[in-house]
């Protein structure tokens, strides 16, 4: 296999040399949308669109300047400035797989805006809303350009905030406020990983940067690598909803839909793949340990998300649920060394494609239903809203893997990758599939087909042109873009020079095993699917199924084990722990002044007020001074 | 040569105190003016101070100057700046203009949102001119290149800070003042014990720190001194155990002197162990550092802890900072060049951090009047800006990559776990237990924030005023300062790091940091 | 038994200042005698203020007159070396400011022998005036305090001591309010103060039946050729020890000091305070240095547990107080335990003696002027009754009169010992000099000094305990209903007040100058 | 042969310091407090016998003096409590204590 390519300091300036306009650009219009606060509402969100889609351009431009290099030239570091002294500076990388990122950001991310404006056209804090869109595309930028792990974990943790203040954007709703900080705690015990991850790195390598890390690691795998790989892999996790710190994503649907859709569904989650395909030739090399847990998680987080997603009547929650499966299947394929990067990536991208355009078309739906979000109370939409039906309708096949469409290849790549790899996984990967062909046609079945069973007062609506244009183009990009990344390894020869590449590229097989397996088994959910929600009558309340159900419903009692594992023994820790301070400790402090206090309290009772008292104290003072002074003297 | 810079930096606010002090009856809004003009002229001298110190120059301390004070006990008026001390100074001096805007109205009897009367009307000018004495004293305090001198300091900034709490503070008030007072009365006559015995044992003849540096020799007797010292400096930092003084003062205390006593007096403990305990008694301090680093941990994990379990937001932020104290004593005694500017570094972040914060809930607090998070809740929804610096400060609690914070905290975690010195192993440990309050931090910090400023707006809520432009200002300079420092932390760190290096020499640690990535460069 | 006694040669020269003082008690009895009563008074104060004024001129032209006498003057009877000029110096000046304080209204009883509230009493009361025996009693006091310090041999010691109490028993009786308790206080002082010195004579016995004779140096002498362990010596030194240490007030000998303290009219109080424990520890230093020094392995050892035990009896029996004056006289057996402190702080280098004889001079000074200062505000916070000595009548002062409390305030921060505060420097002396005797080479306590010292550090800070109670009761708690009035303070008062603010600021920001007068008046040491 | 001189010293002493414990009238009191100072001189004149020089004997002159000093000042302090308590009792005057 080719290992990546060197990165060359870049010198000349050009347009890589402003791809850090890439990250100011939305940052400033953050800033400008808080700080000018209430006197910005009237264009705020235009100001929004506006640097988002600057960005992309300068994203644009980047992309076609390094295809204009050589494959040895296409990895290109843009020094900032000096951040820590004598440890690491702030820098920007742009090669294949950071551009590729920040393409998807910018793009979709631009597309999201401009839907967001009709989304959240009724909302009196739209404005704040851009606002913290514009950051979190700030941030996820730093965090796939930085040219180091510390600029990573400024931007992983950026977009974490931009999360938290989005999921709790209605915070003034509970749950909303609970399931932000819940959002934002369990990342935080995936950063402590990576925290954890960056201390080793720089203590055993000495260094924190991209660039470096090749020639000082150079391939050795020892205990080190396989600590710091484990501990990164805790970091994607947190980010990327992967077991075990899954849980917080389907709270996270507390968000606006278009939130749901970028963050949760297209970009910030996949940021997990990114650090470990970034951080795949230092610590995830081929075969090695860290590169089988990566896999293993991957394939154990697509199941348990398609499980869920099979009982969500949550239309958004079911979204979530498939989310979190695909991004197990990047996972998968992350875990597979270079052979899978292109797959994940390729995945990812798509996936960034189609998911998003579900969600937009989620949310196009509840734009039209009053923000209902129960599919048993949907259904025969289709009629209401063509265009969003057209478009959830290209985003369904695709995931489901509709042969020829995007997801098609993408994931069929990865399957067969891994089937070659790690057939165990393969084959739980092959079953994955199965089981999406059931939950996302069950979603399909409910919303749109069947008979109404909406609530009196809804009238569903096809939704305007500025939320239903991003679809469509969306929808575009989930037919098409598949093929044209997998068919003749485009993306795998373009991200070679970031992450390497198998001496053979592999050819794409229709009819290999596992895909005709795939393709079966997703075509049995499918029918299934109808059998039970296409055909057959859907209850508009749930019927308590069977324990399996329950299962399902309860996120496979994430939460419950997050409870009692965690929140209770630390809710006793903590009481324990004050009134040891109030009781122990500082009752020392002010037990020892109280006794000081009694003491004094007791000793002035001697002084009884008898002048034959003291001068009793006088005689013996006396007579113990005498015994003092003849005892010294006798020693 | 003897630079006048320090000097008129401390005579400037005392003059100021006393005229404020001699202003006649009634002139409050005189005395106010007064005293922010003047600490405003003590920070743009410090600044213009600060951007003449030559960052990579030979000697340690700069700005020098020695006069004699008390001949016969070898005592000298000396003052000086070394990197760190020049960063506190300049932390101090920007954070007094700021706390006296904050205190405008602490003093003439604060009214909540609903108009009922919290604190009642106390004397304007006595509250300032303690301010300004105060401020004084904290230059004094770390440009003392006299050990001599930094103890009279030490020793007399409590009391001003004593009156401000004891007079100004709330319902607890005198009961706090005293046990702040006494708790750091106890810990300065232990330390003025080992200061003579240091006087006694060196011969020397003299207080003048750079003359100690390395006298003492004998092991035994570097450890009972080191003791007395340390005991000292881990009450005012303060360090678990010996830290349940801080909860009651903070809370007790006015917002703006809570500000200063944790923003600044507190850093004066940190700040010794730096440069006392390390440099007078090297191989004391190498023999302590197992030990120390072990209370260093308990308090980071402790503190947070604790602080989960608070219902009153000043006790909340000032547990806090006793598990940020925590990391800073790691940091100064991970004896590495990245782990101790980390320390120094934090001093100045979490002043800026802390501050905002207290103030933030401040303004909180003289709303609703109850400290009590129970009572708040959907604050967002009335006072956004409000909410906005209390979130930012907030997050620059939990320290937030980004903020100002984060880089000290960074720094001292992997200059910990990288630091060579003693067979890295167990301060690899440590480093890695301490990582686990960026857990914690989340949990206390974003706990308080959704019961305060989240969900349904409570009704004595309703009535909050948004900011008014005062607050804006007093709120936004620290903002600024910890998102500028949070993304260019170079300035300070260029200051700093010489000093730390100079430190570690002295200290006789043979750390990498110093020949690979040496501060210098 | 041979030979005629020839007549004693007299240096007047030297001890003019005593000569003057006692001359002019002598003078005011007279006038007691003779001038009418309403001239009395008239007379009494400038005679005594000049007098005292006059004997700290004279000390003054003996100090600038640089070479002091190395041999004792009066036949050894009286050494008129360093610190004894200096000594004197401050007693004068201490016992200035007191007898201003003494000047004010109201403090004396008008006729001690009347029955309170009996006819004669009323007649006295309207036939005006107070009680102006009080200043030659008070002219013979100083001139006792001169003397004891400054005697040469223990006779003379003896003399000094009786001249110095006996009128003070009496001064203790004349408060002119709560008489009571003044009579008990100055019955309990009489008998006490009879017996404990019964003690000091009886040990003065002791040693004279070892030495031989009763002159310091002669002792000394005997000691260093006589065997050490006689019995008689040893039981000697520990009577004579019991005297002294009644004085000063160390544990256990300190009962009569709280109540004699509250029960003494306040300006007395000061003067005892001030004056009489300069005074004591000026002797109690002769005697053990000079008299005793060559034994000091055997008492140091000793001194140390009164000097420990005497530190925390009072720091910690101060905390319950709730009587001002009381508070403040347990104070001063604090003060008096870190006096001993230094007191063991001897050194085999004539200069490390003269460094802590040095501190303890200097410790002396800056307690003697804020106590002064302490006890004077105290006089000028009055209730219908007299003074206001509840502490609890003296909550929320610093609202009523924030000048007044703050001054208080800052006397009670220098007893604590706050750096920049004149109490500070003297703590810091005394330790200095007790480490430093620790940590020289063969001492025989070494490393027991540090432990006193550490002891000492504790004792005051549970002192700093009360006096900053006083301080949150004045500043932070909210004043009684019917508060204590200020009275409107004469100006003798409020000179004195300032006077005492002034050496407690003055010397805290700038101690030097009273060093440098320690130091030198302690170069010499003593004459032996 | 002097020692039995010394011994009567010491048991006068012990007598009178007794006595200011036991006894409740401050004038007996203040008597045994005379004896003990005629204790003190008797040990003075002795020890001046045993040494040969006339120092102790003079001091037995000066404690004299000073003993009638005390005797006046004592005498009208107890009277005057006499007069205002009308008892001499030293264990009625314990109004200050604690």
């Amino acid at each position: 296999m080719e290992s990546p390519v060197e990165i060359v300091q870049h010198t000349a300036g050009g347009v890589i040399g402003l791809s850090w306009l890439m990250i100011v650009l939305p940052l400033l219009g953050a800033a400008i949308l808080l700080v000018l606060g209430r006197k910005t509402n009237r264009w705020g969100h235009l100001l929004g669109v506006a640097m988002s889609l600057a960005s992309f351009v300068v994203a644009v431009l980047g992309f076609f300047a390094l295809i204009g290099l050589p494959d040895d030239q296409r990895r290109q570091a843009v020094h900032l400035y000096e951040f820590i002294p004598g440890m690491v500076d702030m820098g920007l990388l742009i090669d294949p797989l950071s551009i590729s990122f920040a393409l998807l950001i910018t793009g979709v991310g631009s597309l999201i805006h401009i839907y967001s404006i009709g989304y959240m056209a009724h909302d009196p804090d739209r404005r704040r809303f851009f606002a913290y869109l514009n950051l979190f595309v700030a941030a996820m930028l730093l965090l796939v350009l930085s040219d180091n792990y510390v600029g990573l974990f400024i931007g992983w943790e950026g977009v974490g905030l931009a999360s938290y203040l989005l999921i709790g954007f209605w915070q003034f709703k509970p749950s909303a406020a609970v399931a932000a900080k819940k959002a934002f705690i369990v990342n935080r015990v995936g950063d402590f990983g990576l925290l954890v991850g960056m201390f080793i790195i720089w203590t055993s390598f000495g260094t924190l940067a991209f660039g470096d890390l090749g020639a000082k690691v150079n391939g050795v795998q020892d205990g080190t690598t396989l600590a710091i790989g484990l501990l990164l892999l805790l970091g994607a996790c947190g980010k990327s909803a992967q077991l075990p710190l899954q849980s917080w994503l389907l709270d996270a649907m507390e968000g606006p839909t278009p939130v749901s859709a970028l963050i949760h569904a297209a970009t910030m989650v996949t940021a997990g793949v990114y650090l470990v395909v970034r951080s795949g030739a230092f610590f995830f090399p081929e075969g090695s340990t860290a590169a089988l847990a990566v896999a293993i998680v991957g394939a154990a987080t697509l199941l348990a998300g398609a499980i869920i997603g099979c009982a969500k009547d949550d239309i958004k929650k079911g979204l979530a649920g498939s989310t979190m499966s695909q991004i197990g299947y990047m996972m998968l394929g992350a875990g597979l060394g270079p052979a899978g990067y292109a797959f994940a990536i390729g995945h990812l991208i798509t996936h960034g494609f189609f998911k998003a355009d579900m969600f937009l078309g989620a949310g196009s739906v509840m734009h039209g239903m009053n923000d209902e979000v129960n599919m048993r109370k949907y259904g025969g939409l289709r009629k209401y809203m063509p265009i969003t039906f057209v478009t959830f309708i290209v985003g369904y096949l695709a995931i489901i893997g509709f042969p020829l469409l995007s997801g098609y290849f993408t994931k069929d790549g990865i399957i067969e990758t891994a089937v070659h790899h790690q057939p165990v996984l393969g084959w739980l990967a092959v079953a994955g599939a199965g089981i999406t062909g059931f939950y996302m046609s069950r979603m399909i079945f409910m919303t749109f087909f069947g008979e109404k069973r909406w609530d009196a007062d809804a009238h569903p609506h096809e939704s305007p042109a500025v939320m239903t244009v991003p679809l469509i183009i969306l929808s575009i990009g989930s037919i098409f873009l598949g093929g044209y990344l997998i068919l003749s390894n485009t993306l795998m020869k373009f991200l070679a020079p970031a992450v390497g590449r198998p001496t053979d590229l592999p050819v794409f097989h229709f009819a290999s095993v596992p895909g005709l397996a795939t393709l079966a088994l997703v075509a049995v959910g499918a029918g299934f699917a109808w059998f039970r929600y296409g055909r057959a009558e859907v209850p508009v309340v749930a019927p308590r199924g069977s324990f399996v159900t329950t299962f399902a419903r309860r996120d496979l009692y994430g939460d419950a084990l997050n409870e009692s594992l965690f929140m209770r023994p630390g809710q006793w820790l903590t009481r324990i722990a004050v009134f040891f301070d109030n009781r122990g400790i500082d009752g020392v402090v002010n037990g020892l002044a109280a006794g000081i206090g009694g003491t004094s309290g007791r000793l002035r009772r001697l002084q009884t007020g008898f002048a034959r008292t003291y001068a009793l104290s006088i005689l013996i003072g006396a007579a113990l001074l005498t015994g003092a002074l003849l005892l010294v003297g006798n020693i | 040569m003897s630079s006048l810079w320090l000097p008129i930096l401390m005579v400037v606010p005392v003059l100021g105190a006393i005229v404020v002090a001699l202003l006649p009856k009634g002139s409050d809004k005189l005395a106010k003016q007064v005293t922010l003009a003047v600490s405003l002229v003590v920070l743009v001298l410090t600044l213009v101070m600060a951007f003449q110190f030559p960052s990579a120059s030979g000697d340690r301390f700069k700005f020098e100057a020695v006069y004699d004070w008390i001949p016969s006990f070898g005592v000298h008026f000396g003052v000086g700046v070394d990197g760190i001390a020049l960063v506190l100074i300049a932390l101090s001096a920007v954070l007094v203009p700021i706390v006296v805007l904050a205190s405008w109205h602490d003093a003439d009897g604060v009214r909540t949102a609903d108009g009922t009367l919290i604190t009642p009307k106390r004397s304007v000018k006595t509250y300032f001119s303690l301010l300004l004495v105060l401020e004084a004293m904290m230059i004094g305090v770390f440009a003392a290149t006299d050990v001599f001198l930094f103890y009279v300091f030490f020793e007399a900034m409590l009391i001003p800070m004593y009156f401000m709490i004891g007079s100004y503070g709330g319902a607890q008030r005198s009961y706090a003042a005293v046990k702040f007072l006494l708790y750091s009365l106890f810990g300065g006559l232990l330390m003025l014990v080992a200061v003579i015995g240091l006087y006694v044992v060196a011969g020397k003849g003299t207080f003048m720190f750079p003359e100690l540096v390395g006298v003492i020799q004998d092991p035994a007797t570097q450890k009972w001194l080191f003791a007395g010292f340390f005991i000292a400096f881990a009450i005012k930092a303060p360090l678990w155990p010996v830290h349940t003084w801080l909860p009651d003062a903070a809370a007790q205390a006015p917002a703006g002197a809570a500000v200063l006593l944790v923003g600044v007096l507190d850093k004066v403990g940190t700040f010794g162990m730096l440069r006392f305990c390390l440099e007078l008694f090297p191989d004391a301090a190498k023999a302590f550092t197992m030990p120390i680093v072990v209370l260093a941990v308990i308090s980071i994990i402790y503190g947070a802890i604790v602080a989960i379990g608070q219902s009153d937001m000043k006790r909340l932020i000032a547990y806090t900072s006793i598990s940020h104290f925590g990391f800073i004593v790691l940091g100064v005694f991970a004896m590495s060049q990245v782990a101790q500017a980390g320390a120094a570094l934090y001093m100045v972040n979490h002043g800026f951090a802390t501050g905002a914060l207290f103030l933030a809930a401040g303004f909180l607090i003289s709303r609703r009047g109850s400290p009590h998070i129970a009572d708040y809740g959907g604050v967002q929804k009335v006072a956004p800006l409000l909410a906005g610096f209390f979130l930012v400060a907030g997050l620059a609690g939990l320290s937030l990559p980004g903020l100002s914070s984060f880089v000290s905290e960074f720094m001292v975690m992997i200059g910990a776990y990288s630091s060579t010195a003693f067979g890295s192993g167990a301060l690899s440990v440590a480093a890695g237990i301490s990582a686990l309050a960026v857990i914690l931090a989340a949990v206390y910090i974003l706990w308080m924030v959704q019961r305060t400023l989240n969900g349904p707006t409570a009704e004595p809520v309703k009535a909050f005023k948004d900011l008014n432009v005062r607050e804006i200002l007093v709120l936004a300079p620290l903002v600024a300062l910890i998102i500028g420092f949070g993304f260019y932390p170079k300035p300070l760190l260029d200051v700093i790091n010489p000093t730390v290096t100079q430190t570690l020499v002295n200290v006789q640690v043979d750390n990498p940091a110093i020949a690979e990535k040496g501060a210098g460069q | 038994m041979n030979g005629a006694i020839e007549a004693p040669t007299i240096e007047y020269g030297l001890l003019a200042p005593l000569l003057l003082v006692f001359g002019a008690a002598v003078i005011g009895v007279l006038v007691e005698a003779f001038a009418p009563r309403y001239l009395r008074k008239s007379i009494h104060v400038p005679l005594t203020l000049l007098s005292l004024a006059g004997g700290f001129a004279l000390v003054l032209v003996q100090a600038l007159r640089g070479s002091l006498p190395t041999t004792p003057a009066a036949m050894g009877a009286v050494a008129v070396d360093g610190p004894s000029l200096f000594i004197w110096g401050v007693i004068l000046v201490l016992s200035f400011v007191c007898v201003l304080l003494i000047n004010d209204e109201g403090h004396f009883v008008a006729s001690a022998a009347a029955v309170p509230g009996s006819a004669d009493e009323e007649e006295a009361e309207t036939a005006g005036g107070g009680h102006t025996e009080v200043y030659p009693l008070v002219l013979f006091a100083v001139g006792g305090m001169m003397l004891f310090p400054a005697a040469h041999d223990l006779l003379t010691m003896f003399v000094g001591l009786e001249v110095m109490s006996l009128p003070l028993y009496l001064l203790c009786g004349l408060a002119r309010r709560r008489r009571l308790l003044s009579q008990e206080a100055s019955m309990k002082y009489f008998l006490l103060g009879a017996f404990s010195s019964a003690f000091f004579l009886y040990g003065m016995a002791m040693i004279y039946g070892y030495a031989g004779t009763v002159s310091l140096p002669g002792i000394n002498q005997a000691l260093s050729s006589g065997v050490l362990l006689d019995p008689l010596l040893l039981i000697g030194m520990a009577l004579l020890g019991v005297g002294l240490l009644f004085k000063i007030g160390a544990a256990p000998f300190q009962a009569w000091k709280p109540d004699v303290y509250q029960g003494a009219p306040t300006p007395i109080t000061a003067l005892m305070a001030s004056g009489t424990l300069v005074a004591a520890v000026g002797a109690l230093l002769r005697v053990f240095w000079v008299g005793l020094g060559n034994l000091d392995w055997d008492w140091r050892p000793v001194m140390w547990g009164v000097a420990a035990l005497t530190m925390l009896v009072g720091s910690i029996l101060a905390i319950t107080q709730t009587d001002i004056k009381r508070m403040l006289a347990y104070s001063s057996i604090a003060h008096a335990g870190f006096l001993l402190i230094g007191v063991m702080a001897t050194f085999d280098s004539p200069a490390g003696n003269a460094g802590s004889l040095s501190a303890i001079l200097f410790y002396l000074v800056v307690y003697g002027f804020t106590t002064v200062g302490a006890f004077a505000v105290v006089t000028i916070v009055r209730d219908p009754g007299g003074e206001a000595w509840h502490l609890s009548r003296w909550a929320g002062l610093g609202k009523r009169s924030p000048l007044l409390a703050g001054t208080f305030a800052f006397f009670l921060l220098a007893f604590a010992g706050i750096p920049l505060t004149s109490g500070f420097f003297g703590k810091y002396a005394v330790f200095t000099a007790a480490l430093g005797s620790g940590a020289e080479v063969g001492d025989s306590l070494g490393g027991w000094m540090v432990g006193l010292v550490v002891l000492g550090v504790v004792a005051s800070a549970v002192a700093a305990f009360f006096y900053v109670r006083v301080i949150v009761l004045m500043f932070f708690s909210d004043a009684a209903a019917d508060g204590p009035s200020i009275a409107v303070p004469s100006t003798g008062t409020v000179a004195v007040i300032s006077v005492a603010m002034l050496v407690t600021v003055g010397v805290g920001l700038f101690p030097q100058p009273v060093l440098d007068l320690a130091n030198q008046a302690a170069s010499g040491l003593f004459i032996r | 042969m002097t020692t039995q001189y010394l011994i009567l010293s010491g048991l006068l002493f012990a007598i009178g310091a007794m006595g200011v414990l036991i006894r409740r009238n401050a004038i007996v009191v203040f008597m045994c407090v005379e004896l003990m100072l005629n204790a003190c001189n008797l040990a003075f004149v002795t020890f001046a016998r045993q040494v040969g020089n006339l120092e102790g004997q003079i001091i037995a002159f000066f404690v004299m003096v000073v003993a009638a000093a005390e005797v006046v000042v004592g005498l009208a302090i107890i009277v005057t409590i006499f007069r205002t308590r009308r008892s001499a009792s030293v264990d009625d005057a314990n109004l200050l204590k604690y």
